[in-house]
């Protein structure tokens, strides 16, 4: 009920009558905004003849109380302010114009650098001018080590570019099995967020157990998709640019599934904080170690499992010459079944561990990294997985890097674009990319 | 019966809309590229937004207008360069990546706070800061004016079967349109070109006479860019036509099928990419402009989204068709809306809210979209022969 | 600030039994029927965001909206004819032809005010449109300086960044941080207040760090890794943050906390100053603040809403954002339709400014209060719950309050005071 | 000189192992190419089917494996009808294919490509592909490089590796010897001959029509998707119609030219 | 076969042309009198192995060479090199080669063929998704309609568009396919479409055409009758340099024969002369290249070995010679 009557600094006419609700409730805001009973703790409030001064007097460590201060108008008339518990003071003036605001040094602890020791500010009457004085602690450095920085980013770019990896080698297998590049990869990623949301934040599971399910849900997802849709599709011989509507048609249809089921804004897979570890200047969530764990291990399975395996060359030779796949015995629809169920899995892996690392998700997570999974494929080389690994460290390590070493934040993005167009332009086919023969 | 003429005239502002004519010419650019080509451009939106920017910052900044468009079409031109030299020599798929990676970086490029003196930054520059002297050319005066001045009274006024008579016709010109063009109607040559540009005008008229808003004002988005951004597209098609049924648009579909094949017959393939990314990217500079004519020029609403409209478009319609392009926008953006009106107006609101049912309506037009595609393939004008060898 | 936050009092979260609240039950949702026009009725249009990436924002937009429409037709329609309400979608900035064809269609069916839209990007997109067609436009939202006075035909009931920087910009300095960085939406919304916050600390004597005009810092909306910003703006070492964003606060947050970053040094605005509760762990925003401007709409007006939304749209509000300001958006257009004796969008122009106390007038807090006066041939002053002073010549609020919160340890913002900002 | 036209009954009381009874296939909708081809391979044969070209030979061969539609007509694999079922079944059952065009998988190494020939008895490989080093030496030593390197030639080898990498009981062959030099031609008919001496039952399509017609049991002519003519390899070899319409006496002529020098 | 009217060169005449062969010296390399394709010190490795290693190779104007090796012995190579469509390693240090007096050790694969010298593909390159016609129709060469801005103007380019189409009618029907002129070149068989890949490149009346495998898969009827085409094509003044592995066609049309193996020139001469060559026996024809495989005596282990033995001679020189390059 309280909350109806706060105190409301409204001016000219507002009358007498709020004048005096707001005397009533001085002490209720004076608890809020500055300390119990001290000198200046009657709150400053600028009137139609009055303005006033305030601010507060701390280091980064805390406030200050009793620091004094002078404050000084044009005409020399110096008045003191001391602060309070909280380090704030205030000053009422009737006059408008410049008054020069001084810190009194001598009262000060004695281990502090004053910075910045008077401040010039304009009183405005029926307002409150903010002066701002700067001390610090002896022990203040007012920079960080670009080096840190710098250690500090590539551990976030890589693992920024461990979770992008997990995405884009599911990009890229399905590229490299069926030729398709598969424009609704994304909303699989955000399904992974998403199911991780239901399951977890809303359904209480365990997050372990959840995330298997979420992984569970996903590469399902990834079985069904291609049951009833793509298998048909390629029996009917659809085209790949067709193909790529489909999955961009896939993609709107997916991400409004989310928005009308799950709402537009942000949702949260866990609602705890991370807690953080610190190695050196390096600071890391347990999410993130643990997130990029699971992603090299899983990365390392896959890729073994391609390199190694029967069904790894069953996949490339499907990608290759699928009709003589299918002659040398091999059951293509299977085999690109298998891949559409690990790529989504692995897609769906990559939403739920991004999801948690990145704190949230939302309809159009996928979506926004899209880009960043297309470039990395591209980077390592069209339908190679490990290129795909490679391209997604490298574009994750771009992402996070390049701003510290000076462009500006907002073309990070456009910076890990630009470095992919140029390194196309030295090596066509990407980084583990073959030439192709010709004649 | 009023709800119903509600959607239908929805449907019909949809259908002229001058944004439907503006990403029809763009589309007809990614018909160049995509369609005859072969090359896989994702970054048709960069192409508009050049256009558009070039125009909007030139009038903005003071030049003439005239100056304006052509420093636009420059802006498209250097970027099909700047784009194609390096990338020409790639394979398909990865020009693909460049495109859109290139138009991305525009868009931020166009979205940065660093150059918002000059850009406007993410909200871009007002319309009203370079749309006057377009306006200012209009041939209909200032102030409202009735186009086709029965209409009112006789058509939009009427009652719903009038207009659901009209749309029926409408649908059957259509239908007479894609049979003459695609040679089911036993013409030929220069009969079903004249035949499909009678049938075109009809259509185009009735669309007009149908239109249900009479008193358009002639400044920002009423008749006279209508007619002006209509007009273009008539010439966009006549130019695509004479230029692909010539030996230049044969090589360009061979260049499609296989580059090196082209090159063992002694033409020149990059010069020939080269000329159609920046024939198809002028086009699509063309569109750009007058997309953004009668709204605001904003970097965001001409990204990833909008290139795959025009793709969207380009394969509804049939890729590789001359009227595809058209006839694809024209229908993807009319049964977007027909869509979204009709399930807000008869999806009862106790199964969902307004909110929900716009979300629902495209997740019905994902849908839409995939089964058009998947039932039809080569699009409405395409030829289902040509998709049997598609590699 | 640093005080004894817990010791404020709890906002109030049961309704209380107020003159004015109406049971849940008397809300109607009165949609237009196709053939309705301002020539016989009060057509409210609306063009908010009902998809796209604004689409949170949506609801407590249209509930406003709603709500208005639903109380004055309680209080007997605007000069004996009803009101109804049409919204269409504007989707976001990356589809303009979403926005372009809602446009078309609000125009078509002649309604006697628009409201909307949220984002200044899709306004600028529509605005023209509608001027030029002789419709009243109403923002409840749009923030950004440049409209100021754009066209006679553009209204907004969100006061503009002036009002809100200068009031967070003094907070910060007041609370005496000198250096301040900024994680900054790269939108005109973000960059609007930015700038303005930027200067006023400055003039208070203190710095930026991050994300200033013109470093280029921005994200773009929707980004959702936040690490690289984040490890930037702590390695600038300012002494305060301020997060200028929506929906992305969500994000930043517990990426800010994972860095080790102190949150009772952090400053919310109005986009993001809301109730965080079923989001962050407890104790997360403990002592954070924020600003929002027009005075904290009290519960009773958040529960109506949130009653209307039920009704209305099937579902309770979870945010209120702009709710108030669509509220009075419509109720103001609706007052100046009384006033001008006619439903037409013109009138509804004409007499905009004036309802808004712009003349002096009386003030009065309801539809039916206000309508009341003006049938007695008074002039008026509308004070409704988004605490906006009259329009002035750019048809801009004049002035507003701006409400200052403090997050509890439960993650909710709490009003600690309010200050009245002006242009 | 006995050409036996198609409708002449062959009465044979052996089973056939493959047969293909009037098949009508095509491969889009109303267009048949083979209008009606039957052909019968018995144990232990070796038939060449030779035609003009866009005869419908590779299509005939492509039908019986299940790669093209088959629209009426019936395949049967011993006692088996094996119309228009999945090719990968047909390997399970001992099939062997090597296609006209594209027979290896260009971005998979040598030993990989010859792997896959073995992809459903994975545990024999081993075994197997020593067999095929001692048989294709030039392709042990490249066995780690990208088929898609590889020259016309040694692809050709490459497919036919890999099809004998299964051991099939049946083995379809598209103009194996095609882009081999001289000699290897010779070593892949002799191969081939041999292993259908092993019982391997093989249907060969070439277009080396005179070493295909020396060296087979009984051959068949294919002109515009029917078998025109049928018989053991010599009577059609010196057939005038099909000299004339098909064979041509090219070869004739220059070995007659060289002779006489 | 095809009595073609003969044009009047001088080596219309089998006997000028003997006369003229017959002075040819016989090495490897060996100057010729007009010789309109030109090769010098040309390199392609590929990693450590050498594909094509040719010192300096001549050709001669006006007659048909064939270019025969085993397989893998880098013919394809040596063409993709000098047509352009591969660039040899040894490119900076002194590859040289010549078309017809014209440099081409930079020129791009388009300008190779504007120059005249246009090649096939042995592995072949159908426009599928293009009719036959069309496929023709875009081997011509100088089309004015090609140009972007005349293309737009129907009546520059139509005259020149009947002719080129009358031109592709003929060989159309010379080379059987005519049935098949509006149907897509994607729905060819394997052999149609090796036709279609030689028609093509005869439609942009090149001085020199270079043939890859250019019979292998058709049928021996045609190919009778197509080589009589190119013989009155060579009459008519054409050069002609073909690889291929069908002796038969070798001895029937070629004049004069050169041996790639393992990358190099290894002889020259009349196809007699080079087939009777014991080397070119042993590691190219095999000793039974003119018995009759039928005879099931063949089938005995000694004489398998014999060409098993054969082919490892074919491959044997190269595998040694990849070995000098891996020591090197
Ligand atoms: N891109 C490449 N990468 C690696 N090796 C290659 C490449 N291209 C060709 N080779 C190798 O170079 C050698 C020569 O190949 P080429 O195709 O020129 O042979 P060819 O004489 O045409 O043989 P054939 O008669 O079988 O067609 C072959 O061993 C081949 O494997
Ligand atoms: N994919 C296809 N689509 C449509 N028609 C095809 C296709 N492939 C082949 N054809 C047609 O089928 C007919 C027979 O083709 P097939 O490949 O069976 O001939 P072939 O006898 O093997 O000839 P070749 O000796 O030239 O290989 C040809 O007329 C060809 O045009
Ligand atoms: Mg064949
Ligand atoms: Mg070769």
């Amino acid at each position: 009920m309280k909350s109806r009557h706060v105190v409301r600094e409204r001016s000219v006419h507002r009358g007498v009558a709020g004048l005096i609700l707001t005397l009533l409730l001085a002490p209720l805001l004076a608890l809020i905004s500055s300390g119990p009973a001290h000198a200046v703790d009657t709150l400053c409030l600028p009137g139609p003849d009055k303005a006033c001064i305030a601010g507060t007097i701390r280091t980064e460590d805390g406030p200050l109380a009793d620091v004094k201060l002078t404050v000084t108008d044009e005409a020399g008339t110096v008045t003191e302010v001391t602060t309070g518990e909280t380090g704030k003071w205030n000053v009422q003036v009737d006059k408008e114009g410049p008054y020069v605001v001084k810190i009194d040094e001598a009262s000060l602890p004695k281990d502090l650098d004053v910075v910045k020791d008077n401040v010039t500010v304009k009183a405005k009457f029926g307002a409150t001018m903010p002066a701002l004085l700067t001390v610090r602690t002896a022990s203040y450095s007012d920079s960080t080590s670009k080096f840190d920085q710098l250690l500090q980013s590539t551990v976030n770019g890589l693992r920024l570019g461990l979770l992008l990896a997990l995405a884009s080698v599911g990009l890229s297998l399905i590229y490299g099995t069926t030729g398709l590049s598969n424009f609704a990869h994304a909303e699989q990623v955000t399904l992974g967020g998403m199911l991780g949301y239901l399951l977890i934040n809303v359904h209480g599971l365990n997050i372990w157990l959840g995330g298997l399910l979420v992984v569970i849900l996903c590469a399902f997802s990834g079985y069904f998709q291609d049951r009833v849709l793509w298998q048909p599709l390629r029996r009917r011989g659809l085209g790949l640019t067709q193909m790529i509507i489909v999955t961009i048609g896939l993609s709107l249809a997916l991400q409004y599934v989310y928005q009308y089921l799950v709402g537009a804004g942000t949702v949260r897979v866990v609602q705890d904080n991370p807690s953080v570890r610190e190695f050196g200047s390096v600071t890391i969530t347990n999410q993130s170690l643990v997130a990029m764990a699971i992603s090299i291990v899983v990365l390392l399975a896959v890729g073994y499992a391609l390199l190694r395996t029967r069904v790894g060359r069953a996949t490339r030779a499907v990608s290759d010459n699928p009709a003589l796949a299918s002659a040398s015995g091999i059951d293509t629809d299977k085999v690109i079944r298998l891949v559409w169920t690990v790529a989504m899995g692995l897609a769906g892996l990559s939403g739920l561990l991004y999801a948690l690392v990145v704190n949230g998700v939302k309809w159009d997570s996928g979506l926004q990294i899209l880009l960043l999974l297309f470039a990395a494929v591209t980077l390592g080389g069209l339908g190679t997985a490990f290129g795909a690994l490679i391209g997604a460290l490298i574009i994750g390590l771009v992402v996070e890097v390049s701003p510290v070493v000076g462009m500006p934040g907002d073309f990070k993005y456009a910076t890990a674009l630009l470095i992919l167009i140029l390194l196309l332009l030295v090596r066509p086919q990407g980084l583990l990319g073959k030439p192709q023969r010709v004649g | 019966m009023d709800t119903l003429q509600g959607i239908l005239n929805g449907m019909m502002r949809e259908a002229i809309s001058p944004q439907t004519a503006a990403v029809a010419i763009a589309v007809i650019g990614l018909n160049i590229h995509l369609g005859f080509t072969g090359l896989l451009n994702f970054g048709q939106a960069g192409f508009m937004l050049l256009g558009a920017y070039g125009m909007a910052i030139s009038v903005w900044h003071g030049l003439p207008f005239a100056l304006g468009i052509l420093l636009g079409l420059a802006a498209a031109l250097i970027f099909a360069l700047v784009l194609g030299v390096p990338t020409l020599k790639l394979r398909g798929d990865y020009l693909a990546i460049v495109t859109i990676s290139a138009a991305e970086i525009l868009r931020y490029i166009g979205r940065s706070s660093l150059l918002s003196d000059f850009t406007g930054a993410a909200q871009g520059i007002p319309g009203s800061q370079y749309r006057e002297p377009f306006t200012n050319l209009s041939i209909f005066g200032s102030g409202s004016f009735t186009l086709i001045p029965f209409n009112y009274a006789d058509v939009a006024d009427g009652a719903a079967w009038v207009r659901i008579i009209g749309w029926l016709l409408l649908v059957a010109l259509i239908v007479a349109l894609v049979l003459v063009l695609r040679g089911r109607a036993g013409l030929a040559g220069g009969a079903k070109i004249g035949a499909a540009t009678v049938i075109s005008v009809v259509g185009v008229f009735l669309l007009f006479f149908l239109f249900p808003v009479p008193g358009q004002s002639t400044g920002v988005n009423g008749w006279w860019v209508r007619v002006v951004a209509w007009t273009l597209v008539a010439i966009s098609t006549f130019v695509v036509f004479l230029l692909v049924r010539s030996p230049w648009g044969r090589l360009l579909r061979g260049v499609r099928e296989d580059e090196d094949a082209i090159r063992s017959l002694g033409k020149n393939v990059f010069s020939i990419k080269m000329q159609a990314l920046v024939i198809g990217g002028l086009f699509g500079a063309i569109g750009g402009m007058i997309y953004v004519l009668p709204a605001s020029t904003q970097p965001d609403s001409m990204g990833r989204t909008l290139t795959f409209f025009c793709y969207t478009a380009l394969l509804i319609g049939g890729a590789a068709t001359i009227f595809g392009p058209v006839l694809g926008a024209v229908i993807f953006y009319t049964a977007r809306i027909g869509i979204k009106y009709t399930l807000s107006a008869y999806v009862p609101s106790d199964w969902m809210n307004n909110q929900q049912t716009e979300q629902f309506s495209y997740i019905v037009v994902g849908v839409a979209l995939m089964l058009i595609v998947i039932f039809r393939p080569q699009g409405i004008l395409g030829n289902k022969r040509e998709l049997r060898f598609d590699v | 600030s640093d005080s004894e936050g817990d010791a404020k009092p709890e906002a109030s979260d049961t309704p209380t039994a107020s003159d004015s609240a109406p049971a849940a039950d008397a809300f109607t949702d009165d949609k237009c029927a196709a053939n309705q026009t301002s020539a016989d009725s009060f057509r409210v249009g609306g063009i908010l965001p009902l998809t796209g990436s604004l689409a949170f924002l949506g609801p407590p937009e249209i509930a406003g909206v709603g709500l208005a429409v639903s109380d004055i037709n309680a209080a007997g329609g605007v000069n004996g004819s009803k009101a109804c309400h049409d919204v269409q979608d504007s989707g976001d900035s990356s589809d303009m032809s979403v926005s372009t064809a809602s446009a078309g269609t609000l125009v078509a069916s002649k309604p006697s005010v628009v409201i909307g839209a949220a984002s200044s990007s899709v306004s600028l997109n529509v605005v023209d449109t509608f001027a030029d067609n002789k419709i009243t436009e109403v923002s409840p939202a749009n923030t950004a300086v440049d409209l100021s006075g754009y066209s006679p035909w553009y209204f907004r009931t969100a006061p503009p960044d002036g009002v809100q920087g200068n009031a967070l910009g003094t907070l910060i300095s007041t609370d005496g941080y000198t250096k301040v960085g900024f994680l900054v939406f790269a939108d005109t919304y973000g960059t609007g207040l930015r700038d303005v916050v930027e200067k006023t600390v400055k003039a208070a004597g203190g710095s930026c760090t991050y994300g200033c005009k013109g470093d280029g810092d921005e994200f773009p909306p929707g980004q959702t890794t936040f690490s690289s910003e984040v490890s930037g703006v702590i390695a600038s070492k300012p002494d305060a943050i301020v997060i200028l964003a929506f929906d992305e606060t969500k994000s930043i947050v517990p990426e800010l906390k994972s860095q080790g970053w102190d949150m009772s040094k952090t400053y919310f605005t109005d986009g993001n100053t809301s109730d965080f509760s079923k989001d962050f762990a407890k104790g997360t925003l403990k002592g954070a603040q924020g600003t929002i401007p027009g005075a904290d709409p009290d519960a009773t007006f958040k529960e109506r809403l949130s009653g209307w939304a039920e009704v209305g749209e099937g579902a309770a509000l979870k945010d209120y954002s702009y709710g108030a300001e669509s509220y009075d958006a419509t109720i103001l257009a609706a007052l100046a339709a009384v006033k001008g004796g006619a439903t037409d969008s013109q009138t509804v122009r004409d007499n905009y400014a004036a309802v808004s106390g712009a003349t002096d007038g009386k003030e009065c807090k309801t539809y039916a209060d206000c309508v009341a006066l003006l049938k007695d041939g008074s002039e008026i002053h509308y004070t409704g719950p988004s605490g906006i002073g009259p329009i002035d010549d750019e048809n801009d609020p004049s002035s507003a309050f701006v409400g200052i919160y403090t997050f509890n340890a439960d993650n909710k913002n709490e009003l600690t005071s309010t200050v009245e900002g002006s242009k | 000189m006995t050409s036996l036209q198609k409708d002449e009954p062959v009465t044979d009381t052996r089973k056939p192992v493959v047969e293909a009874k009037d098949v009508v296939a095509g491969y889009i909708p109303g267009v048949n190419i083979l209008n009606g081809c039957s052909l019968v391979a018995y144990p232990g044969e070796m038939i060449g089917i030779i035609g003009p070209n866009g005869a419908g030979k590779s299509t005939l061969l492509k039908a019986m494996f299940g790669l093209v539609k088959v629209h009426s007509g019936t395949v049967m694999l011993g006692e088996r009808d094996i119309t228009n079922l999945r090719t990968n079944q047909l390997v399970e059952m001992g099939v062997g294919f090597v296609p006209q065009t594209n027979n290896v998988f260009p971005s998979l190494s040598i030993e990989e490509n010859l792997r896959m020939g073995l992809y459903l008895r994975p545990k024999k490989a081993r075994e197997r592909l020593a067999a095929m080093w001692d048989l294709f030496p030039v392709l042990h030593d490249r066995r780690n490089q990208s088929a898609g390197a590889l020259s016309g030639g040694e692809r050709q080898s490459l497919a036919m590796a890999r099809a004998l990498m299964m051991e099939p009981s049946v083995l379809l062959l598209d103009e194996p010897s095609a882009g081999l030099s001289p000699v290897r031609q010779d070593e892949t008919f002799l191969r081939t001959r041999r292993i259908n001496k092993t019982g391997v039952c093989v249907v060969m399509v070439e277009q080396n029509a005179r070493r295909c017609l020396q060296i087979c049991d009984r051959g068949y002519v294919l002109d515009q998707g029917r078998d025109a003519y049928s018989g053991t390899g010599r009577e059609l070899a010196n057939d005038p119609k099909v000299i004339e319409l098909y064979l041509g006496t090219l070869a004739k002529d220059v070995d007659e030219e060289r002779d006489s020098h | 076969m095809s009595e073609h009217t003969i044009a009047p060169t001088g080596l219309a005449d089998p006997a000028a042309r003997q006369a003229m062969t017959a002075g040819f010296d016989p090495d490897p390399g060996a100057a010729k009198p007009d010789p309109i394709l030109v090769v010098d010190n040309i390199v392609r490795q590929f990693g450590g192995m050498t594909a094509v290693d040719v010192g300096h190779l001549e050709v001669q104007r006006g007659l048909i060479t064939a270019l025969i090796g085993p397989n893998g012995a880098g013919k394809t190579t040596f063409f993709n090199l000098i047509t352009g469509f591969d660039r040899p390693t040894s490119a900076k240090t002194g590859a040289h080669w010549s078309f017809d007096g014209r440099k081409l050790d930079k020129t791009s694969a388009s300008s190779v063929a504007q120059a005249g010298m246009v090649r096939t593909f042995q592995l072949t390159k159908a426009l599928s998704r293009m009719t036959v016609i069309e496929n023709m129709m875009l081997g011509a060469q100088n089309q004015a309609g090609e140009n972007l801005f005349k293309s737009m103007f129907h009546p520059v380019w139509r005259q020149q568009e009947r002719e080129i189409e009358a031109k592709a009618d003929e060989l159309l029907q010379r080379f059987k396919l005519y049935e098949k002129k509006h149907d897509y070149a994607g729905s060819l068989s394997g052999g149609q479409r090796k036709l279609l890949e030689m028609a093509r490149a005869l439609m942009s009346d090149p001085k020199m055409i270079m043939l890859d495998e250019p019979m292998a898969g058709v049928n021996p009827a045609l190919t009778q009758s197509l080589l009589g085409h190119i013989q009155s094509l060579r009459d008519e003044g054409m050069t002609v340099l073909f690889v291929e592995h069908d002796m038969h066609v070798v001895r029937h049309i070629s004049d004069w024969v050169a041996v790639m193996a393992e990358g190099r020139l290894v002889a020259e001469g009349s196809a007699d002369t080079v087939m009777s060559n014991p080397a070119v026996i042993d590691a190219y024809l095999g000793a039974h290249h003119d018995t009759d495989l039928g005879d099931d005596a063949l089938l005995t282990d000694e004489a398998l070995e014999e060409i098993a033995e054969e082919v490892a001679a074919e491959d044997a020189e190269r595998q040694a010679d990849e070995e000098a390059e891996g020591l090197r």
